[in-house]
């Protein structure tokens, strides 16, 4: 819908302009920073005609936390856990992004079982984010259902994290060069099992809503996100794939280990609410692919597995030291297991970790888009500068020029659509 | 909800009034309306939809199907101030939404709760220490009546606090809660946005926070000192120009 | 598109033109694939080297900002089109503002450092309008100020905050703050 | 006054033709003699009574049974804390609404803030006299029945519009406004769709509309097969129930409170008992129009069993035996009728609350683009059809009715076979801007 088709037609009377003799005034409304839809709290001065949004200021910063300064004064094991709240719903991107800087500028060697487990903890992280969001956005257009849908299986992969992290929310589980522990045994077969079960609860949500007349109509043609728009604010994510963009990260600059395995990015044709909340969707569906990948890649296979062998080596060395005991002589040397079966790399003493100095800049393709951690390390125990890019922050700054010519009820979708988290924005 | 104008308190409730003495001459009766009265407003907590970063999500968790706070007839979370009796602090409370959150809590009604929800809420949390822009602990702003550690807290731990909060709720007296009720009302009556006065201003201008108001450019304003943006004491009362100049000698001892 | 790396690839690929330099041997280190196409085309820049990532850093001064960043985003070789953020740093007797570009063609990024000339810097935002934020956000932590930013003002804190609370020199001292004694 | 009282007087005895056997028998037997003045004029208010606390009661375990349905609805357990079951939760709401301080803010119209709830609550209340519950627990029967209690039901939208401009905030403002709007939308579909059972019908008295579906159409006056206005206008049904759902402002049509948009909408600034006032209003509009649906669609208080229970099986005869006293047959057969009327309405209003948990909410321009674009054309239709058959009498002859339901069926069809082109040709009129 352009601008043209809401604004108020014009009545043209020859001799008599609507504008001069009708007395109208425009109605500024203060959307925020507390109401129920704008996710947090975000301050959205609103000018309205009729219902016609004519002007739009966002004003953030109501949940700057100075995140940014918190990281200049502790060491960079202790900055971790605040980590886990610059961005609450996708927290292992966070630290995948300030974990990676750190191995960056050290050299960390990172084991490939490890790169695998953070890529099934960062996919499943995904699929709880879009849950989330699939909830919220569709109680923004008034439906209440989904949103206990989604966090009734939200709950589901909490359970699986919390078996490894111990935490729902908050994990702060990769460490530098490694993760703080191993997956437990049989947790891979509760990852699997819940790729089992949950394309089935996606069928469903897909059945109630995409085809849904009301939410055809609410969202299609909305909200137009076009290339250049995503150029003109940094808008990434699955806002800029709805574009027609294939922006991913994961597939045009692979990290981890995204290019062994196979998955395709799901992109959209106009750009519009309805297609962020296809490509969302699809998302999920790709990382369960991912996951289910991953599962079958990783070395070493289960943590039951693992152990065994980590317990043969261990055997081995003893058995190799009472020889050498009895004998006189030095012990032999045994083979370890495989480096890349470790959960962790090089061993480090964490709470006096420091790296050279250096700086990097560490990207990652988050449920939001493009999130960035930017360091700079001048050699001391304490980060010089840790900057964070959301993703939210650049989406949101495009939100005033989608809802100018708006209805009112429509920037409900547009910013629902946006999935933009504040703390996020406001760090 | 800037355009929401400042309640006015003078308002009485007339079934206070009656009751109260109802409850002075009659020992009974007193005890009796007390009990219906907590028993019913105990089981009806309509908490507002106060979410300002993680715990929020916690406490949605706590409304969803898993925890289900609907239980406790306390599924109704209401958008607006006016008709909760308890705002749960999910979240960190920074500087700039402090005036936010004392504005909401003035404009519930009594008998109003506070639950703080998490370690940010309750000292600062992990904010508490090098940072610039937190407050800490929200019971600096507001009454608060139960604490809920936690970063965040489990949704059952918020389960455990509003259960806490109905044992609170049935010990209380409605004479106590008058009484209290009183004791936090706002000194200081404020106008609609009026929030930040430059000095020389008349009632009518006003800069609106974190806003340029029209014909006003702040950062000029601010380079050039004309604008004395003044926070007042603890309670985010702004005085006008002279209270303010008076509140200085003090300060300096002038 | 992506050709397979070994696991400790740098997330942001180089094809590799220059390896990790060994021995600068103060000299510095030398332009990288960026740096010599700037140079080629009469626009000098300090080569800064790769960063720990792999991502070639240029240093800019203040007044020939503007033509590298347009040259970077209009060149048909780099296509820099896409400003991922802006970071302030304060190195206590300067400050500096960071660019980081990335291409969604190329995918490739590089890095821009422009040194603060007395806390000045000019905006990037005719270049690319995606600094809007990212530079109102370091105005408002660093006080760099961007000249030619058509609405430079605080984004993140009060109106009336005093002081730039990221400076490495920032004490809090606001008596307006009173509730926050401890 | 004289005269105002004598007319009143030959209008109550026209309205309540006699007083019902059962009830004499009942005061007969207590041992109260009732005098006739009294039976014939005030019998109405009596009725009016005991009408008003049934609907109270009936509003106040719809609270509850929306929020169990709810719960219900999202694999949740919902109110069980308050009494059995959390039968008391909505008792509980009350009493601490009630006690609730009244917050009333300085620029506010104070005369028209509190005018407000009252104008909503008022009508949603006084239209309860004009249902009947059973053949004879009606208030008035009045002639022109069903047109005064659309009359009376649209004025509570005035309370709306003027609480949202009262209250002073922007979001109440715009809430009021889109209520009027809305009113105005549906009021006119819904009307429409009861013109035709009332012309069919030839009557607005509901009693009366009532009686006629229990004595059949196709001439075979059984239960539930005899209520000929949901076999012959089931479009009727269609577009009233709609209507209906959009005049009492529930998802998909909340558009006056939506809570993602206007924070609370027009009830944004009112606390306590002003806003309790709302809050049950709105639930007691829900009953009264659910309600009515079931008086003009669905054979009001009879039992969709026909004479089953009363005439076949006797219960009234056996209980009567049981019980030993004379005189309580009609009273059984009476408790039977207001069963199956609550039962019917409930079914309805459980549809709306299922409704409400699983549609998201239109947007003001598709609300209003619905019902002009929509509901009012095919009404227009619908009554055009009716008057055909009226004309032709389709009903008597069963072959002839047979073959008209076949041609309405195509006609409803073809409809919608309309509506849904319509539907897609909107849709790539808004794709056109985004592929070009």
């Amino acid at each position: 819908m352009t601008a043209t088709d809401v604004t108020t037609p014009q009545i043209q009377i020859p001799g008599v302009s609507v504008e001069q003799d009708t007395d109208t005034e425009d109605l500024v409304v203060n959307i925020g920073p507390q109401h129920p839809s704008t996710h947090g709290v975000l301050r959205l001065i609103t000018t309205l005609n009729g219902e016609v949004v004519k002007e739009m200021e966002a004003v953030i910063g109501y949940l700057h936390r100075s995140k940014e300064k918190m990281a200049e004064g502790v060491s960079y094991f202790q900055y971790q856990p605040t980590i886990d709240r610059v961005e609450y719903l996708s927290s292992f991107y966070d630290h995948y992004a300030y974990v990676t800087a750190v191995e960056k500028i050290a050299g960390l060697k990172v084991p490939k079982r490890v790169e695998y487990i953070r890529m099934i903890t960062m996919e499943l992280n995904r699929i709880t984010s879009h849950l989330l969001w699939f909830g919220t956005f569709l109680l923004d257009l008034g439906a209440t259902s989904p949103f206990f849908y989604a966090f009734r299986d939200r709950e589901e992969i909490f359970k699986i994290f919390e078996d490894i992290t111990g935490a729902r929310m908050m994990y702060n589980y990769y460490r530098f060069g490694g993760l703080n522990n191993d997956i437990t045994p049989g947790w891979l077969d509760k990852v699997r099992y819940f790729c089992d079960w949950f394309p089935d609860r996606l069928d469903e949500y897909e059945a109630i809503v995409n085809k849904n007349p009301i939410v055809m109509d609410r969202t299609i043609g909305l909200g137009l996100i076009d290339r250049e728009l995503c150029m003109k604010y940094g808008v990434t994510g699955p806002n800029i794939r709805a574009a027609g963009v294939p922006m991913d990260l994961r597939k045009t600059n692979p990290y981890c280990c995204y290019d062994e395995i196979e998955f395709d990015v799901p992109v959209g044709e106009r750009g519009d609410v309805y297609d962020r909340y296809i490509v969302r969707m699809k998302e999920m569906r790709e990382s369960l692919r991912i996951i289910r990948q991953a599962i079958d890649k990783i070395p070493g296979g289960d943590a039951a597995e693992v152990e065994k062998l980590r317990q043969a080596v261990a055997a081995k060395e003893e058995a190799a030291k009472a020889k050498a005991k009895e004998t006189g002589e030095k012990p032999e040397p045994v083979p370890p297991i495989n480096p890349d079966f470790e959960f962790k790399g090089q061993k480090i003493n964490l709470m006096t970790y420091k790296p050279p100095a250096g700086e990097a800049y560490t990207t990652v393709e988050s449920p939001r888009g493009l999130l960035g951690c930017y360091m700079i390390s001048d050699g001391t125990p304490k980060a010089a500068r840790v900057k964070w890019r959301g993703a939210s922050f650049s989406n949101l700054a495009a939100l005033p020029e989608l809802m100018i010519g708006q209805l009112y009820p429509d920037l409900m979708a547009i910013f629902g659509s946006l999935d933009v988290i504040m703390p996020e924005v406001d760090r | 909800m800037s355009n929401v104008a400042e309640a006015d308190q003078t308002q009485e409730n007339k079934i206070f009034t009656t009751l109260q003495n109802l409850l002075e001459s009659n020992g009974i009766i007193c005890s009796s309306v007390d009990l219906l009265y907590n028993w019913a407003r105990s089981n009806s907590i309509w908490p507002m939809t106060f979410a300002t970063s993680c715990c929020g999500i916690e406490m949605m968790s706590t409304s969803a199907s898993n925890f289900d706070i609907s239980r406790f007839g306390s599924e109704v979370f209401r958008a607006t101030p006016r008709q909760s009796d308890l705002v749960i602090t999910a979240g960190t409370i920074t500087h700039k939404m402090a005036p936010a959150l004392v504005r909401l809590y003035e404009q519930m009604p009594e008998p109003k709760y506070v639950i703080a929800m998490g370690a940010c809420t309750v000292t600062g949390g992990m904010y508490e220490d090098r940072t610039y822009s937190v407050v800490r602990g929200v019971d600096r702003l507001i009454p608060v009546d139960v604490y809920v550690p936690g970063c965040p807290p489990r949704p059952e731990a918020l389960l455990d606090a509003l259960m806490l909060l109905q044992k609170k709720m049935r010990k209380e007296s409605i004479k106590d809660r008058r009484q209290r009720a009183e004791l936090h009302k706002p000194k200081v009556r404020l106008g609609p946005g009026e929030v930040l006065l430059p000095l020389g201003t008349t009632d009518e201008e006003f800069v609106r926070w974190g806003v340029q108001a029209e014909g006003y450019n702040v950062t000029e304003m601010q380079k050039n000192g004309e604008l004395e943006l003044v926070r007042g004491n603890c309670k985010f009362r702004h005085e006008r120009a002279d209270e303010r100049e008076r509140a200085r000698k003090q300060r300096t001892g002038a | 598109m992506s050709e397979p790396t070994n696991e400790n690839a740098p997330e942001n690929k180089e094809p590799a033109p220059n390896p990790p330099q060994e021995t600068p041997e103060e000299k510095g280190p030398e332009p990288g694939e960026f740096g010599k196409l700037l140079a080629e085309n009469g626009l000098t820049v300090d080569p800064l080297g790769p960063d720990a990532v792999g991502v070639e850093m240029i240093g800019v001064a203040p007044d020939k900002v503007l033509d590298v960043a347009k040259f970077l985003r209009d060149s048909q070789i780099t296509k820099m089109d896409f400003l991922m953020s802006v970071s302030g740093v304060d190195h206590k007797e300067y400050r500096e503002s960071v660019y980081h570009v990335y291409s969604v063609d190329t995918h490739k990024s590089i890095c821009i450092k422009v040194k603060a000339d007395n806390d000045h810097v000019p905006s990037l935002m005719p270049v690319w309008p995606a600094a809007d934020w990212h530079e109102r956000e370091a105005f408002d932590l660093f006080g760099i100020i961007y000249d030619g930013h058509p609405d430079l003002r605080r984004l993140l804190m009060p109106v009336d905050w005093i002081g730039y609370p990221l400076r490495k020199d920032y004490k809090q001292d606001d008596p307006r703050l009173v509730w926050n004694e401890r | 006054m004289v005269e105002l009282v004598s007319v009143l007087k030959t209008m109550a005895v026209s309205q309540v033709q006699s007083y019902p056997d059962w009830l004499a028998q009942l005061f007969g037997f207590i041992g109260v003699s009732l005098p006739d003045d009294f039976l014939l004029f005030q019998w109405a208010v009596i009725l009016f009574t005991a009408i008003a606390i049934v609907g109270q009661a009936a509003v106040v375990f719809m609270v509850l049974m929306e929020r169990k349905v709810l719960a219900w609805l999202t694999q949740r357990i919902g109110p069980n804390r308050v009494g059995p079951f959390g039968l008391l939760q909505t008792l509980a709401d009350g009493v601490k609404l009630l006690f609730k301080e009244d917050i009333m803010t300085r620029d506010q119209d104070k005369l028209l803030f509190t005018l407000g709830p009252a104008l909503f609550f008022l009508p949603c209340f006084v239209v309860y006299a004009l249902i009947p519950f059973t053949s004879e627990l009606l208030a008035i029967a009045l002639p022109t029945g069903a047109l005064l209690f659309f009359a009376l039901s649209s004025i509570s939208v005035i309370g709306i519009v003027i609480s949202g401009w009262a209250s002073n905030n922007k979001y109440s403002l715009l809430g009021g406004m889109r209520s009027a709007a809305q009113a105005i939308s549906y009021e006119i579909p819904l009307v429409l769709a009861v013109l035709a059972v009332v012309l069919y019908a030839g009557t607005m008295n509901i009693r009366d509309i009532i009686e006629m579906q229990n004595n059949g159409a196709f001439g075979f006056p059984f239960g539930f097969i005899s209520w000929f206005s949901i076999w012959l206008f089931p479009l009727s049904f269609i577009i009233f129930f709609i209507s209906s759902i959009a005049e009492v402002n529930r998802i998909p049509f909340d558009l006056p409170e939506a809570e993602s948009e206007l924070v609370s909408g027009y009830n944004t600034e009112y606390t306590g008992m002003k806003f309790a006032t709302f809050f049950l209003a709105e639930y007691a509009a829900l009953f009264a129009m659910g309600a009515l649906t079931v008086c003009f669609f669905f054979g009001g208080y009879y039992s969709p069993l026909g004479g089953l229970l009363s005439e076949t099986l006797k219960i009234d005869v056996i209980l009567q035996s049981l019980i030993g006293i004379d005189g309580f047959a009609g009273l059984v057969r009476q408790l039977e009728m207001i069963s199956w009327m609550m039962l019917k309405t409930y079914i309805f209003i459980f549809v709306a609350m299922w409704i409400r948990g699983s549609l998201p909410r239109l947007k003001p321009d598709e609300l209003m683009g619905f019902s002009w674009k929509f509901l009012i054309p095919l009404s227009l239709i619908n009554i055009f059809m009716i008057a055909i058959q009226k004309y032709w009498h389709v009903t008597s002859d069963l072959t002839f009715g047979l073959a008209w339901a076949a041609v309405l069926v195509l006609g409803v069809g073809g409809f919608c076979v309309m509506m849904s082109r319509h539907f897609t040709a909107k849709l790539e009129e808004r794709f056109k801007p985004a592929l070009t």
